[in-house]
């Protein structure tokens, strides 16, 4: 009588294994495309790199003549033709040498290793915020219909407002008025700071307006949800079964609630990471924060393409290996429904 | 555990009616009933645990504390120490996230200490036959089986003094039921723990509850030992249930209780739409929970329980000096089928006709409704005594058309015919009810056509109480079969009760739900269980 | 049903105000006539913009604008993103492969880069731009959709109906269409926002005109008037299309939730 | 459970406010005025050195305070830097150096480094290279005299001449004689200059920079001890928040301003202007004058100022330079708007047009101003919007009908009426100042476009750059539309000694400015 399940179970495990397979083909045949689009999308924008801007007054320029431009783009590269072009950068990436910036004068990778660590702690800390706040409103709410659905409207507004407008309100009604908040940059600039902590704390500060700014915009899709997978498990049975043991209210909210509410809120964690970096970017520019938002804007303006290429190669990976452990997640929580 | 008139009421309507009851120290009481008569309700609502979608009041104490005025906290201490309940099983009682080893030390960890754990885990999976391989695995890796058993060990594991169990062996095959009967046994016999055990299966009730439960449409209808309860029903509800469960009688042709299309929201017994005995006052009053008679029963019907239509106290008859009946006593109760069996010659016709108010008995008393049967009234009103005879040539008038040898006796009592009973009653025995047929001569039907012209006949009178003479012995098997399957299907929907005489015992265990055997002249008895009956089948 | 037509009534309302603004208004909404920025008074309801054009004609004009194009990427995204996730949770198997080898595709692809490349080649017009954003919407309620298919999928009752031989019209009309649609709805309607306010990059990317009056324009031409937050002209030159923004989706929001409840009932 | 979730909260609000702000001290320094001196930054102009910096404006300005060059220029005119004085003969330009002028690393600044940079120049050019002219260097040769005088000669003398040997920046010998490749060059010698000012620290990330004052230099003391670039959310909030001294002030942000004693405003007239381009080549019916002086009346120029510049700039004058510029032609022809004129010359061309703009707000809202100017008078006009790359792009590859372009740089000296108005100049380099009409060439304007550069004498220079306003006055090749001028401001008690170049509006790129006046 128990010989048969354990079979069952072994074909379980073959087919999710099958299914993590498939996913995993999935993200690797994603990302080549995606390498080769990034490749060609920038080098097809119109406009080159080492024609100036001219627009912004006060920045009068001496023109480059025509054999310094020639110069200019031999020494980037950018003078063979697009088919030699794409084999070098190929080799290049191989050995992780992701070519020079124009715009920076420096290597690709130290422009984005310079900033990457900025915008990670913006984002990492607002998707955990966002991911903290969702759940606590959504559990607010469990239990107590009139506040559940003040909360649900109050969300589902601020779901409507634009994220840039949130930038621009969070600096004027804030900053304007509170004064030792700062209103741009990470750090207090060419401030000796005495201890870490002090840096560290110099770090928070500056951080704390476009951090709240994007939570803002972030927070209600976690809400939903929270909210949504809270609901359908209060309603499982085994949470009603925990009641009938008398097991001791702290288990039932941790081990029985949020553990199974856990999942699915864990994809979408990983899901919302592609819109997130949106969000960043343009709360970056807003406040003049030093990540790589500030530096993927600057390089489409001034169409450098080998700093486009690294910085979107960059964020594409992340946004293709997210969406692949969400759908390992899944996978994973299907564990209850694979009878 | 004590209950004071505990009542629940749905929002949806629903209501468990108040209900008082106490379970002593070590006692297993089943909970009887269909689905949806609140029996669920019931469980739930002894340990406080219907919350907000359900009105409850009323008191229940266990060990003494009322379990609706301890504080939360207080009460879930007490949960799995002093009293537990195993819900009834599905898929998703158990967290799926956790594995089965986590699930029950969680219930374990409330009263041993951590390194006691493994010991007492150990014992109570093999007390249900479970491999401790079991303990690794999540809830989605078992079957049905594996999970209602260990559901049951959590419930079971602190040993509270109470538990309840909704539907225990709903999804478990043979063995594995015998397993957790024999473990509740075990339990109930060392640690002097007491089961209220919710099933809709009178067989586990049989095996291991003491007392019994019957629950129907939330009321509690009849109480009393199981053994008692089973082998003499006093409430209608329950002989119904009892003579349509498979597990007591293996070998009957089963019928359901009869179903009837929802009423509207009535106060009266809950029963009544169903009720085969009731009366006007039944729609209206709701009955109590009342002793019965002297017997340690409790029956809640407003005719005190089920009516006993017609008693024979030591009837005798003889023909000049040859005593052919001497001495006999017999019961029918309502809306049963009763078979009086025997050999042929040994007197079952002349005490059938007595019994049936046709032939003169020298000494003993017929009561019919509890009262001296006045026969002549009953022959002639609707709801009396009617009967068919063994030789359906003499009973019917071959002369007469179809249609008045059924309106014979309308016409003669009622003086009006009536053509759409006439038509009824034809459908009902499954006669064609075309002019043509009604206006055939009786002496063109075949003798099956005439047996079911003669029940027509009787039926049109609608009587309590139908009493046939070897209905069957003249007709051939197949049609046979049939006149059985009519008799009792007439009998299971109209709700009359019958008393068949035959000589055919396979044809009385199959339709019947009691047998009397008339041995000898002197001796009648009721043939009980199925031993006796089988020699006479295998 | 009444919190429906609520809301319902609260967009026709709107699309009054504005419909007598874009017609009966005596102030064009191209022209600039009156002095710039002026305080909203009894003639120019809103006050007007830098460029002396009346706010309140713009807003009108816009609503349709903005509406329309917010409602039509809506729709294309949901048909499109609706049917592709539902075959693909469906049929399973290889084309399951396939398309969410494309719906991870398109979920990943940087779409400034994009949009930019697209503006220069094709050219302006309200079609491509609508065009352009259900391009990079109906992946992700393609990959919503999916999974719930990949859901119901599972139930016993489709099995079943499939056994009867029914047709996969006859079960997209029976089981499929009633639990799927209204997280359709809830989907594609996140896109109508977000297609008014893309609306607005893509026209000064050069993919519509940028003299039309669409909402998102409007927001963007206020937000970057470098004196906007010092001066008061805010006040009627940017809060009143982010009002109307904010509330028209909100409502759009509300029904599609309200609509939910009603198609599957209160569970 | 969500309690303890409140109480956590809770605490982390307390940590922000219970910490004060970690403000700096502005203690004052003894030795200069102040002590620090802070400007809004936030973009990246690269490192400060001549290969490294950004060739714009502000990456230039920020390379020039820590390097110095020969001469510089005041309001008036050029005046000595590392130069003491200077003699001019034929094609033999004689500098004489300060004895005391030394490198921030104490090593002595001589003719011998002023020798090895044009010779260094001639092999690695730098990022903006004054010394060439179309590919070779101006300087033929070149004779050290002694420490302090050296004669550089000139292959051919031009008025621009003084200027360019002036403005190229002197390299340390001693530390760039052994770089080879100063594109990647960043250590710390590479930013050792001899300037007022010595590097600080520069962080790209933020565009923040830090100028240190140089104790030791031998002209005029900075006049602060610390000069700072800082990253800005919003100029004028971070100017009340007094995180910046010196910020630009939108027009209609002045009145808050205006009559606040304690700020001081400065203009920068006229120095950014917009231009209509009509491709001749295509239209060639805008050969004929008559049409193009008849677009001239077509369009209200005036409302470009109002709308557009509210209201602070002057309608475009027909001989392409500014009024405020020191150059300026005053009877140059004017052309006032006078719609129905304008619509009798068009009115049976049935001309449809697509007008090419850049996707920026104000070019945005010129482009929407002449479409209803033209359309009042019958041209139909079809707005291109693209991005800034592209309009560039376009515009000098001749792929336009109309097209509207907005540059900075019109308040210096008229040399690119030659780069616009020339036949021989136009078009030879890729930004405005060489986007000239096209399809049209004038004899005469060509030849006093190229006159001009020549003439060394500056008056009469500055007579024939008038003559040649007029000349385009009266042929109108590219329709000036209007400039603009924008105003910046300051805190005047803190410091005022902000000034302009005669040939440079852009006061906080002149380093004048950072240094005491005499």
């Amino acid at each position: 009588m128990i010989i048969n399940n354990w079979n069952k179970t072994a074909y379980h495990t073959w087919r999710k294994n099958k299914q993590l397979l498939s996913r995993f083909i999935i993200f690797l045949c994603s990302f080549l495309v995606i390498y080769l689009f990034n490749f060609f999308v920038p080098r097809l924008m119109p406009g080159d790199p080492f024609a100036h801007n001219t627009a912004q007054s006060g920045q009068d320029m001496h023109g480059l003549s025509a054999e310094e431009l020639l110069r200019l783009k031999a020494y980037y590269g950018l003078d063979k033709p697009v088919r030699e072009q794409f084999i070098n950068t190929v080799k290049g990436n191989l050995k992780l040498d992701f070519g020079q910036s124009i715009l920076y004068k420096k290597s690709v990778i130290e422009v984005i290793m310079s900033r990457l660590p900025w915008t990670v702690y913006i984002m990492l800390s607002t998707l955990l915020i966002s991911l903290f706040m969702g759940l606590f409103l959504a559990l607010l709410g469990i239990g107590k219909p009139k506040l559940d659905s003040y909360i649900l409207k109050i969300m589902s507004l601020l779901a409507e407002i634009p994220a840039f407008l949130i930038g621009v309100l969070l600096l004027f009604l804030f900053a304007a008025k509170v004064s030792w908040l700062p209103l741009a940059g990470n750090l207090t600039p060419f401030y000796r700071h005495t201890g870490v902590l002090e840096y560290l704390f110099d770090v928070f500060r500056h951080s704390l307006l476009p951090i709240t700014a994007l939570v803002l915009n972030m927070m209600p899709n976690f809400y939903f949800t929270a909210r949504t997978s809270l609901q359908t498990i209060l309603r499982k049975e085994y949470v009603f079964n925990a009641h009938a043991k008398g097991l001791a209210e702290k288990i039932i909210h941790y081990k029985y609630i949020l553990l199974n509410a856990l999942f699915p809120i864990l994809a979408r964690f990983f899901l919302s990471v592609g819109t997130c970096i949106g969000g960043t970017m343009l709360i970056e520019n807003v406040f003049a924060y030093p990540g790589l938002g500030k530096v993927l804007r600057d390089a489409v303006m001034y169409r450098d393409y080998i700093l486009i290429q690294g910085v979107f190669l960059l964020s594409t990976t992340v946004v293709l290996f997210s969406s692949f452990i969400s759908d390992v997640i899944n996978l994973y929580l299907q564990k209850d429904k694979l009878r | 555990m004590e209950t004071n008139n505990l009542t629940v009421t749905y929002n949806n309507g629903f209501t468990l009616h108040p209900l008082s009851t106490t379970i002593a120290e070590g006692e297993i009481v089943a909970v009887v009933g269909e689905s949806g008569s609140g029996k669920t309700t019931l469980a739930k609502a002894l340990l406080n645990l219907l919350g907000s979608s359900a009105q409850v009041s009323g008191t229940v104490k266990i060990n003494g504390h009322n379990i609706f005025q301890l504080p939360a906290k207080e009460l879930a201490k007490r949960r799995s120490l002093e009293f537990a309940i195993c819900l009834q099983n599905s898929y998703e009682l158990l967290n799926p996230l956790l594995t089965v080893r986590e699930q029950i030390c969680e219930v374990l960890r409330k009263a041993y200490r951590e390194n006691e754990l493994g010991e007492r885990l150990a014992w109570l999976i093999n007390q249900v036959d479970l491999d401790s391989a079991v303990l690794t695995k999540y809830p989605h890796q078992l079957s049905g089986g594996m999970l209602q058993k260990i559901n049951i060990i959590c419930a079971v594991a602190l040993q509270p003094g109470l538990v309840i169990l909704d539907e225990p062996t709903s999804s478990l095959d043979r063995s594995s039921r015998e397993e957790v009967l024999a473990f509740i046994r075990l339990l109930n016999r060392q640690a002097k723990m007491s089961f209220l055990i919710v099933t809709h299966d009178l067989s586990i009730a049989k095996a291991v509850s003491e007392r019994i439960y019957i629950l129907y449409g939330g009321k509690l209808v009849e109480v009393g030992l199981t053994d008692e309860v089973l082998a003499k029903p006093r409430h209608p509800y329950t002989m119904g249930l009892i003579n349509s469960s498979m597990e007591i009688h293996p070998f009957r042709d089963i019928w359901g209780i009869r179903q009837v299309e929802e009423t509207a929201e009535q106060q009266g017994c809950p029963f009544y739409p169903r009720c085969t005995q009731s009366l006007p006052l039944c729609a209206t009053t709701m009955p109590e929970l009342l002793p019965y008679k002297q017997e340690e029963r409790l029956v809640a019907c407003n005719r005190g329980g089920v009516v006993t239509i017609l008693q024979g106290r030591n009837i005798s008859k003889s023909y000049g000096k040859e005593q052919i009946i001497n001495n006999l006593n017999l019961e029918i109760y309502a809306a049963e089928v009763v078979s009086l069996v025997g050999k042929s010659g040994i007197g079952k016709t002349t005490l059938s006709q007595i019994l049936a108010g046709y032939l003169f008995y020298d000494t003993g008393e017929i009561l019919f409704d509890g009262k001296p049967a006045d026969f002549r009234k009953l022959h002639r009103m609707k709801g009396g005594l009617q009967m068919v005879f063994q030789d359906p040539h003499s009973a019917i008038n071959p002369h007469l058309s179809v249609q008045e040898a059924v309106q014979e006796p309308l016409e003669v009592i009622f003086k009006k015919q009536d053509p759409t009973l006439i038509q009824k009653a034809l459908g009902d025995v499954g006669l064609p009810r075309t002019i043509t047929f009604l206006r055939k001569k009786v002496k063109h039907l075949s003798g099956g056509q005439k047996q079911r012209l003669a029940i027509a006949r009787a039926l049109v009178m609608e009587p309590r109480l139908l009493i046939a003479d070897e209905p069957t012995s003249m007709l051939d098997a197949s049609s046979k079969a049939n006149m059985l399957r009519l008799l009792k299907s007439l009998q299971n929907e109209h709700g009359f009760s019958m008393l068949m005489v035959t000589h055919d015992l396979s044809s009385a265990v199959k339709i019947s739900n009691r047998i009397y055997l008339l041995e000898n002249k002197d001796e009648l008895r009721e043939i009980t269980d199925t031993k006796e009956i089988a020699p006479f089948f295998c | 049903m009444t919190k429906l037509k609520f809301y319902l009534i609260i967009l026709l309302i709107m699309a009054l105000i504005f419909g007598y603004g874009s017609f009966f208004y005596p102030h064009s909404a191209a022209r600039p006539e009156g002095i710039s920025l002026q305080r909203p008074s009894k003639e120019h309801f809103l006050g007007t913009d830098d460029l002396g054009t009346d706010i309140f004609a713009q807003l009108s004009k816009g609503f349709f604008i903005s509406v329309f194009i917010g409602i039509t990427t809506a729709i294309i995204a949901m048909f499109l993103g609706g049917s592709i996730g539902m075959v693909s949770g469906y049929v399973g198997g290889k084309t399951d492969f396939l398309i969410s080898f494309v719906i991870n595709l398109f979920l990943s692809l940087p779409q400034l880069p994009v949009m930019i490349v697209v503006g220069a080649f094709f050219g302006q017009s309200i079609g491509n731009v609508i065009a352009i954003i259900a391009l990079f919407s109906w992946a992700a309620i393609a990959k919503v959709v999916r999974a719930k298919t990949l859901q119901i999928k599972r139930n016993t009752y489709l099995h079943l109906a499939k056994s009867y031989g029914a047709s996969f019209f006859y079960l997209f009309r029976k089981h499929l269409f009633t639990e799927v649609f209204p997280l359709l709805l809830i989907n594609s309607l996140t896109v109508v926002g977000r297609a008014i306010l893309q609306e607005a990059s893509l026209a000064f990317l050069g993919l519509s005109d940028p003299l039309t009056r669409s909402w998102g324009l409007i927001i963007n031409k206020a937000m970057s008037f470098t004196g906007i937050y010092y001066t008061d002209y805010w006040q009627w030159w940017l809060l009143p299309p982010v009002t109307c923004l904010v509330l028209t989706i909100y409502c759009l929001r509300m029904i599609a939730r309200e609509a939910e409840n009603l198609i599957i009932g209160a569970d | 459970m969500a309690k303890n979730i409140i109480a956590f909260l809770m605490l982390s609000i307390m940590l922000i406010l219970a910490a004060c702000s970690p403000s700096q001290e502005n203690v004052a320094s003894d030795q200069f005025n102040l002590s620090t001196l802070k400007l809004a930054g936030g973009t990246d102009w690269g490192a400060p050195n001549p290969y490294l910096h950004d060739p714009r404006g502000p990456g230039t300005a920020k390379m020039k305070l820590i390097f110095d060059s020969l001469l510089e220029a005041d309001e008036e005119g050029d005046i000595a830097w590392l130069a003491k004085d200077w003699q001019i003969e034929g094609n033999v330009y004689t500098f004489t150096l300060y004895e005391n002028a030394r490198f921030h690393d104490g090593q002595p600044l001589t003719t011998a480094d002023v020798a090895f940079t044009i010779d260094y120049y001639k092999q690695f050019p730098p990022v903006t290279n004054y010394l060439d002219v179309d590919g070779e260097s101006i300087v033929e040769r070149y004779e050290v005299v002694d420490d302090q005088t050296i004669k550089l000669i000139v292959s051919e003398p031009m008025a621009t001449t003084l200027v360019k040997l002036g403005s190229f920046v002197i390299l340390p010998k001693h530390i760039w004689e052994n770089v080879s490749d100063p594109y990647n060059y960043n250590e710390a010698e590479a930013f050792i200059g001899s300037g007022p000012y010595k590097f600080g620290s520069y962080e790209p990330a933020t565009g923040s920079y830090e100028f240190l004052a140089n104790g030791d230099y031998h002209g005029p003391k900075p006049v602060t001890e610390r000069l700072l670039f800082v990253p800005v959310s919003d100029p004028l909030l971070a100017f009340d928040n007094g995180e910046i001294d010196l910020t630009d002030v939108p027009i209609d942000a002045m009145e808050k301003y205006k009559n606040n004693p304690a700020i001081g405003m400065i203009a920068k007239e006229n120095d950014m202007g917009y231009k209509l381009l009509v491709n001749m080549e295509s239209f060639s019916q805008f050969k004929d004058v008559k049409m193009r002086k008849a677009l001239y009346h077509a369009l209200n120029r005036e409302a470009i100022v109002e709308k557009v510049f509210r209201g602070s700039g002057t309608v475009g004058s027909a001989g392409y330079v500014p009024p405020t510029n020191y150059f300026y032609n005053e009877n140059v022809l004017k052309y006032d708007y006078d719609p129905t004129a304008a619509a009798a010359v068009f009115a049976d061309q049935k001309i449809a047009v697509e007008l090419l703009i850049s996707n920026t707000a104000d070019d945005v809202k010129v482009a929407e101003l002449i479409k209803n100017d033209l359309n009042n008078v019958g041209i139909e006009i079809q707005v291109l919007s693209v991005d800034t790359k592209v309009r560039d792009e376009k515009v000098l590859a001749g792929e336009y009908e109309f097209a509207v372009v907005g540059n900075g740089g019109w308040g210096r000296t008229p040399d690119y009426l030659r780069t616009l108005y020339s036949s021989k100049s136009k078009f030879t380099g890729s930004n405005p100042h060489f986007m000239g009409p096209l399809g049209y060439d004038n004899e005469l304007i060509t030849e006093l476009a190229e006159s001009q550069l020549l003439e060394l004498d500056f008056e009469r220079r500055k007579e024939i750059l008038q003559e040649l306003q007029y000349e385009i006055s009266k042929e109108v090749p590219i329709v000036v539309l209007a400039t603009k001028t924008t105003y910046v401001m300051f805190k005047k008690d803190y410091y005022d000694g902000w000034v302009k170049t005669y040939d440079y509006q852009q006061l906080e790129q002149n380093r004048l400015s950072y240094v005491e006046k005499k």
